[in-house]
């Protein structure tokens, strides 16, 4: 990785503070596409220095070599990227370095002093775009492709099955794993297989999916970032996760000096505008009903009212799921 | 719903075009006595030059001569380092793949990754001519109708193809019938390098339309077990081909069963390697090994 | 114009040393390319990727660390080319090796850790040797060219592991595929206070000298160098070649495996589906840079673990990609094989045919 | 010596119309040429005469363009040809049919021929074929059109070989040892075709050989080569087999004195071989039996081809054997593993010198190769008694060397004695002894061959294969000629002669 972002170097000289992020995966993948960006977007505001280095991956000691040079070598004051896959390594590192804000995306627990925890809570906005996949499937099989099942994954997909069947309980959700991150020709074969096989709405929860169902004609739904710009065409909307609540936290706890370790969660949620649902688009082939907008709307309001509570399913959701 | 069989075979032909393409250049090149290892790499510089020159000058056309150049030129310097220098084959090629992944997986961040972004086209679309099966890129109707019968005149009924097969067999027998040993090479190692860019240039401007690290995914050592799955003829390499896209789309349909759920179906897309490995020790001797295979040639 | 290669009469010795020198520099010349490209300045860069990681203890023992896995795959590598058997496999080799490791690791509670450090690097070695097993076997009863059998193992051992991840192995906690951490029974030693060295370095050092006085010095070795030299003459000469080919294989192989379990036991402590970092085929280059030269491969080892920590501080001090590590190795992996070929010959340039009639 | 153009006067061909000038080429420290010229003209047969080594093969590498040489350069009339690959020298009209045929093994014959002129695109095999039997019939070089070459006797794959070069279209060819390959009623028939070339087509031909006696019958004119030098060029009748012998060797005659053969060995057989067979594929051996006793000398005769590689082969272990049994002191080997063999005593001399050791390894190591065990200490070999061992072989077996030199810088007759000091060390029961003196000079070869009558003096078995007649003749106490793979007969010195020999190895029986 490289960066651009401001030329400063020290660490904290006139409240600038630094941050460096170390990504496993590469910054165009989306999970560490959104941290990136929120990130490089207080860098270019002048708020922050940044510099990261990505597509570390999971050789051994690669990790905690690089988090390690850059506590060695940048002395940044924040530390941020995604140590899934590589757990263990990032919070011996974290111990060493007890001055540093640790601030890893993590399916574990904050750890004392240093160590805080995100993740994307998106489920909410999953269990919105459901919502429209189950009022606008007409063959009432919904086609999901993610990555690989771990909790993180599942509890999004779930939260899609769930809200599909919540408005259309004939749903039935045909679910495979590309057992990768990131393989967006894997994804958008299994995507076409899905396709073959009835699915005639497609959830994207990774790269690839979107093109698959541009090319069918069919109905999309992205994940991660707003992915509309992939297909017009084809992309209703996508559950958008945004970092920047996160970092503006950490970045003033950090600088009031009274940073802690703690779990991060809410401010991935669509409480505080971490997790949101995209514009939703009506340009997509064949429109979409007034009516059917409007439910969506409704259901993510009562989100952030707090009137409606998305469960939260961790289980595998495997092979076809219907209810 | 659509007939399962059907969209399997049609996904079979779409996952076998670029294996195919790869595995009629790795042929192309083998049967002139050089072992190309860097399949791998060739098909990803030109997965990466050809979507990086589309996304440049806004035409596919353009993306898919510029994949075919970046395949020459690779293909022109693996010539150099082991037909004209004589280094060890095997070394060579995979010095090749390494440097063709680090080079455009660096250009790829210097070019379009800086910001997070990503590469991306409008891939060419499939020409449906009717039902799933004859819904197609154009690439895979030609690598079917066009590419293979051509491979085969020209490997078996050329003179080219005879000049590529005596220099495979027995180089000093070829030189003195007057052929160039060193100028067959040279052309059997580029003619491969073209089939083998025109598969990387497949997956990117057809099939997915953007680039991604790891983009070829192996796809190019799978090509090379085919070459010998193949024992270095066209039938056999294509059936191979045809196996393996039929296993691989086969497991995507079955991972869709709550019943297979736990299957490791990476089992299945080893397949491929370890039938070779079995093809092998079935044939024992009979390994039909081009004569010269491996052995640069050096006239004194 | 045309150019021809003829073989030289002799070979001045400064010829080689001069021309892997050019080598270096125009490696060196290409990757600045590429620096000044994505906006780097070539000549800190430099620096930065191959000095400064010396001028720290942080950088070095960093270093150190980055080189071990190589040096088991470049000493693999290395014994195997020496004997004339092309062994591609190290990446498979060493995959399966931590799949032995990371089994023994999974199972090895209480036990003392000598016990448990020595039955995870045995299992490392096992079944690092198992799997150069079948190549070694066709090579030797049926003829069967090892290059591209040894190749094709390793995607498959590939597999295996994420297959092992994605199934049984799967992390009981987070649920990635990465699998739990082994036993502490079964770690490696620190051997180097307060840094990330550990004994598998040691281990590779030893393996290395073990080679190098095998090899030069042991009545096997000399066999083996005969057997790699001219396979032909040794038969004549009576000596067991195929023997000699399958056990060197094996050897190979288990040094391989044994790397593989010394990444497990002594810094990763779980298996990851990207647990090798292409360590086996970057062993290919080291013992090739190294001309199968033990100590050579020790040296380039390091110097490669010195490019791999020093890239990362480039690419975030001057803002450049870090992929430019990698490429730096395939250039000189390229120019350097194709100097050490070129320094045997003198070139002849030829005017074009038509001039040459009168 | 005749100068080269003095001659030119009453000779069957034409003017000179190549002129090769003063050619000069080196390998590394090798000269193989210096200076040499030659002419060759239209019609006529050039005889090229030399001893091995002498650079004949060189020279007409250099003529065909599949050897650059280091200066001179080849004229035709007046014009300064560049020959640089075998293409330039067809289109100049030369063919050459090399000393190890140049043919792609599992390809047919139209194939092979069709290579010769093979464009890029169309290529029309039903042409080429019709091509095949029209030359054929005018050149009277019968060859089956469509047979894959593998399966052709080694006659006819060098029938395909001329055909080859003469339907290129050249007006010159060269024949490097076409003889050497060939049965005596297969030379007969070469000899036949050489002369309707010259006379009916008018093609000049060079032909290489070391048999007088073919050379006497067809030649024009004649050319001795010594040490990469022309020692002399003339007509073929003004000039007697004796006086080219000595051009060829220099005035120093061989001087071996004759093996002195013991009277009838009384020791009962140490080697015996019964109905020994190998499979086709390993080369193909039937039914070999015979016996060698202490002492004794057999020599396996044949032409070249007919399983002698294979027997030595067996006799060394590489190639197993499937049926028949080989029996050493009374006991029979179980199976014949180069080890089985060394154990039971059996020492071997490869026929390919260059094949034997290891050229990148030292002296000193190629010389306990096939006894490193003895050398081996507990943590090293004991590199001090190497040495002192490779020092008194040096000195005993007159070896122009340093042990620490690799062996691959030795001369040839040097690489030989290393290899027979390395036999004879181990002081072997049996020696099985492939093409001792091919590639050797006088000296040299006259020391090999008293090295060998000495080993048998001192009670060791020889089995001594050679393509040198003479050699066995001089040597052996029985011959046993090979064809086709077996053993067709066994003569003793006393019976046998070139003649009897002879019609053995063409399969004529008796
Ligand atoms: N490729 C080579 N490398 C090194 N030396 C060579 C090579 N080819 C030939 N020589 C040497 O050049 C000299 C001439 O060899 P050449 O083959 O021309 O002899 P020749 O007269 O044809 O012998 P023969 O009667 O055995 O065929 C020999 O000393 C030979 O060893
Ligand atoms: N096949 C070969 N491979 C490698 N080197 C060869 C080969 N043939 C010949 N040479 C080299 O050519 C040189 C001469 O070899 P050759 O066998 O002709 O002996 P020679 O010089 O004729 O011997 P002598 O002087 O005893 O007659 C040697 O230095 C040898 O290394
Ligand atoms: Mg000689
Ligand atoms: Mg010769």
């Amino acid at each position: 990785g490289g960066n651009s972002g401001s030329s400063d170097e020290s660490s904290e000289s006139d409240g600038v503070l630094s941050v460096v992020a170390a990504y496993s995966s590469v910054i165009e993948e989306p999970w560490d596409g959104v941290i990136h960006e929120a990130l490089q977007e207080m860098a270019d505001a002048g708020e922050i220095t940044y510099k990261y280095i990505d597509g570390i991956g999971y050789a051994s000691g690669a990790f905690e070599r690089a988090v390690r040079q850059i506590a060695e070598e940048d002395k940044p004051a924040i530390i941020m990227g995604d140590s899934f896959g590589n757990e263990e390594a990032a919070r011996k590192v974290a111990l060493d370095y007890p001055d540093i804000a640790f601030v890893m995306g993590s399916g574990g627990g904050p750890a004392e002093p240093n160590f805080s925890v995100f993740d994307n809570w998106i489920h909410e906005p999953a269990y919105v775009s459901g919502i429209l996949a189950g009022s606008l499937t007409k063959t009432n099989i919904i086609g999901i492709v993610g990555g690989i099942p771990v909790p993180e994954v599942n509890r999004i997909v779930n939260a899609f099955i769930a809200g599909a069947q919540s408005v259309n309980p004939k749903v039935e959700a045909k679910v495979a794993f590309i057992n990768s991150w990131f393989d967006p020709a894997a994804a958008k074969e299994a995507a076409l297989s899905q396709i073959s096989a009835g699915a005639d709405i497609m959830f994207a929860e990774r790269a690839g999916v979107i093109e698959a169902a541009a090319e069918k004609g069919l109905l999309s739904f992205g994940n991660q970032m707003d992915q509309k710009s992939i297909a017009p065409q084809s992309v209703v909307t996508s559950n958008v996760w945004n970092m920047r609540p996160t970092v503006k936290y950490i970045l003033n706890q950090v600088k009031a000096g009274s940073y802690t370790s703690q779990d991060l969660k809410d401010f991935s949620m669509v409480a505080k505008g971490g997790a949101l649902l995209a514009e939703i688009n009506t340009g997509v082939t064949g429109g979409i009903p007034a009516e059917v907008v409007a439910k969506a709307e409704e259901a993510m309001a009562a989100i952030k009212a707090g009137t409606l509570r998305v469960d939260i399913n961790e289980a595998v959701p495997a092979g076809s799921v219907t209810k | 719903m659509i007939d399962v069989t059907e969209e399997i075979i049609s996904s079979s032909l779409r996952i076998a075009t670029p294996l195919a393409l790869a595995a009629l250049g790795e042929l192309v090149t083998e049967k002139s006595g050089v072992l190309n290892l860097g399949v791998e790499g060739i098909m990803y510089g030109s997965a990466f030059v050809g979507i990086a020159t589309a996304a440049q000058t806004g035409s596919l056309t353009a993306g898919l001569i510029a994949a075919l150049v970046s395949g020459a030129l690779a293909g022109l310097i693996f010539a150099f380092t082991t037909v004209t220098l004589g280094v060890n084959q095997h070394v060579a090629g995979l010095g090749m793949t390494l440097l063709m992944i680090s080079l455009c997986n660096t250009a790829n961040r210097i070019m379009f990754t800086a910001d997070g972004g990503q590469v991306r086209v409008d891939p060419w679309q499939p020409l449906n001519f009717g039902g799933p099966i004859f819904s197609q890129y154009l690439l895979t109707y030609a690598t079917f109708l066009v590419a293979v019968p051509f491979v085969w005149w020209l490997l078996w009924k050329s003179g080219l193809g005879l000049k590529i097969r005596a220099v495979g067999e027995n180089p000093e027998a070829a030189d003195v019938a007057g052929i160039g040993v060193a100028k067959t090479r040279y052309t059997a190692i580029i003619i491969g390098s073209l089939f083998m860019a025109l598969a990387g240039a497949f997956i990117t401007l057809a099939f997915v339309g953007t680039f991604t690290v790891n983009i070829i995914n192996g796809r190019g050592w799978v090509a090379l077990a085919l070459v010998i799955f193949g024992r270095w003829t066209i039938g056999r390499l294509l059936i191979g081909a045809a196996l393996f896209s039929l296993v691989n789309a086969g497991q995507l349909q079955l991972r869709l069963l709550p019943s297979f759920a736990d299957v490791p179906f990476e089992i299945l897309l080893a397949l491929p390697f370890l039938a070779v490995i079995v093809g092998l020790a079935i044939s024992g001797r009979n390994v039909p090994y081009p004569g010269a295979y491996l052995k640069p040639y050096k006239r004194l | 114009m045309k150019a021809r290669f003829v073989l030289r009469a002799s070979t001045p010795w400064w010829r080689g040393p001069l021309l892997i020198a050019a080598a270096a520099l125009l490696t060196i010349l290409i990757s600045a390319i590429m620096i000044r490209w994505a906006g780097g300045a070539p000549i800190p860069a430099v620096r930065y990727m191959f000095i400064s990681p010396l001028q720290s203890r942080f950088g070095f023992t960093e270093s150190l660390l980055s080189a071990t896995p190589l040096v088991f795959t470049g000493a693999a590598v290395a014994i195997a080319f020496r004997a004339g058997y092309w062994n591609i496999g190290a990446e498979g080799q060493l995959l399966a090796g931590t799949i032995g490791a990371t089994w023994v690791g999974l199972h090895a509670e209480s036990l003392p850790r000598i016990v448990g450090v020595t039955l995870i690097l045995l299992a490392g070695m096992l079944f690092g040797a198992l799997w150069a097993l079948t190549p070694a076997l066709l090579r030797t009863r049926l003829g069967i060219d090892e290059v591209v059998t040894t190749l094709l193992l390793n995607p498959v051992a590939l597999l295996i592991i994420t297959g092992l991840l994605n199934g049984p192995w799967r992390n009981s906690e987070s649920g990635f595929p990465d699998s739990d951490v082994i036993a502490d029974s079964t770690k490696l030693w620190i051997i180097w206070p307060n840094t990330r060295v550990h004994f598998g370095l040691a281990l590779g050092i030893v393996i290395i000298g073990l080679c190098w006085w095998f090899v030069g010095k042991m009545s096997g070795g000399l066999k083996l160098r005969a057997v790699g030299l001219a396979p032909n003459a040794a038969r004549i000469a009576g000596l067991p070649v195929e023997r000699t080919l399958l056990t060197t294989a094996l050897v190979s192989g288990g040094i391989a495996g044994l790397g593989g379990a010394s990444e497990i036991a002594g810094v990763a402590h779980q298996l990851t589906t990207g647990i090798s970092n292409n360590f086996g085929y970057t062993g290919v280059i080291v013992a090739t840079l190294a001309a199968l030269s033990f100590i050579g491969a020790l040296l380039v080892a390091l110097m490669f673990g010195v490019i791999t920590v020093g890239s990362f501080s480039a690419s975030r001090a001057l803002e450049i990609p870090s992929q430019i590590g990698q490429l730096v190795q395939a250039v000189l992996l390229i120019t350097v094989v194709s100097a050490l070929v070129i320094q045997k010959y003198r070139i002849v340039w030829t005017t074009k045919k038509s001039e040459g009639r009168k | 010596m005749n100068s080269v153009e003095g001659v030119a006067i009453a000779s069957r061909g034409g003017a000179p119309s190549i002129f090769l000038r003063n050619i000069t080429k080196a390998f590394g420290e090798t000269i193989a040429l210096s200076d040499v010229s030659l002419d060759l003209r239209a019609g006529e047969v050039h005889a090229l005469l030399g001893e091995n080594g002498a650079g004949k093969t060189t020279l007409m590498k250099i003529l065909y363009g599949l050897s650059q040489p280091d200066s001179g350069q080849i004229e035709a009339d007046g014009v300064v040809l560049k020959i640089e690959s075998p293409r330039d020298a067809r289109a100049a009209g030369i063919g050459m049919v090399t000393q190890h045929f140049s043919l792609v093994k599992n390809m047919t014959v139209i194939e092979n021929i069709a290579l010769a002129s093979a464009k890029t695109f169309a290529i029309d095999l039903a042409k080429v074929r019709a091509e095949i039997v029209a030359a054929s019939a005018r050149f009277g070089l019968d060859v089956p059109p469509d047979a894959v070459i593998a399966s052709l006797p080694i006659a006819l794959q060098q029938r395909v070989e001329i055909l080859k070069a003469l339907m290129s279209g050249c007006s010159y060819l060269i024949l490097d040892e076409p003889t050497a390959v060939l049965g005596p009623n297969d030379i007969d028939s070469l000899l036949e075709v050489i002369r309707r070339l010259r006379s009916d087509a008018g093609i000049g031909i060079v032909l290489i050989s070391h048999k007088m006696a073919e050379i006497e019958k067809v030649a024009d004119r004649v050319s001795v080569l010594r040490r990469g030098q022309v020692v002399s060029s003339s007509l073929a009748n003004g000039i007697t087999s004796k006086e080219l012998v000595t051009l060829m060797v220099g005035e120093q005659q061989s001087g071996a004195e004759q093996r002195q053969r013991s009277a009838s060995p009384s020791q009962s057989p140490i080697l015996v071989l019964e109905s020994v067979g190998v499979s086709r594929e390993a080369g193909g051996l039937s039914d070999i039996s015979f016996t060698v006793r202490p002492g004794e000398i057999l020599g396996i005769a044949g032409v070249s081809g007919n399983g002698q590689t294979e027997l030595v082969n067996v006799l060394s272990g590489t190639t197993q054997i499937d049926s028949g049994t080989i029996t050493v002191e009374g006991h029979q080997l179980g199976s014949n593993t180069p080890q089985s063999l060394m154990r039971a005593g059996v020492g071997i001399l490869g026929e390919d010198r260059h094949a034997s050791a290891v050229h990148a390894l030292q002296v000193v190591e190629n010389l306990i190769l096939d006894c490193v065990e003895k050398f081996a200490g507990k943590f090293q070999l004991r590199r001090k008694e190497m040495l002192n061992h490779c020092e008194s072989a040096i000195t005993q077996f007159e070896i122009k060397a340093n042990p620490k030199q690799a062996f691959g810088t030795l001369s040839g007759g040097n690489m030989q004695k290393v290899l027979l000091a390395r036999l004879f060390s181990r002081k072997p029961k049996v020696a099985i002894i492939s093409q001792p003196t091919r590639g050797l000079d006088v000296m040299a070869t006259n020391y090999v061959r008293s090295l060998i009558a000495q080993a048998s003096k001192q009670g060791t078995a020889v089995v001594l294969v050679s393509e040198d007649l003479d050699e066995i003749l001089e040597l052996a106490d029985r011959v046993a000629v090979m064809y086709r793979g077996s053993v067709v007969g066994i003569v003793d010195h006393t019976a046998a002669s070139r003649e009897s020999i002879g019609e053995l190895m063409a399969g004529i029986a008796k």
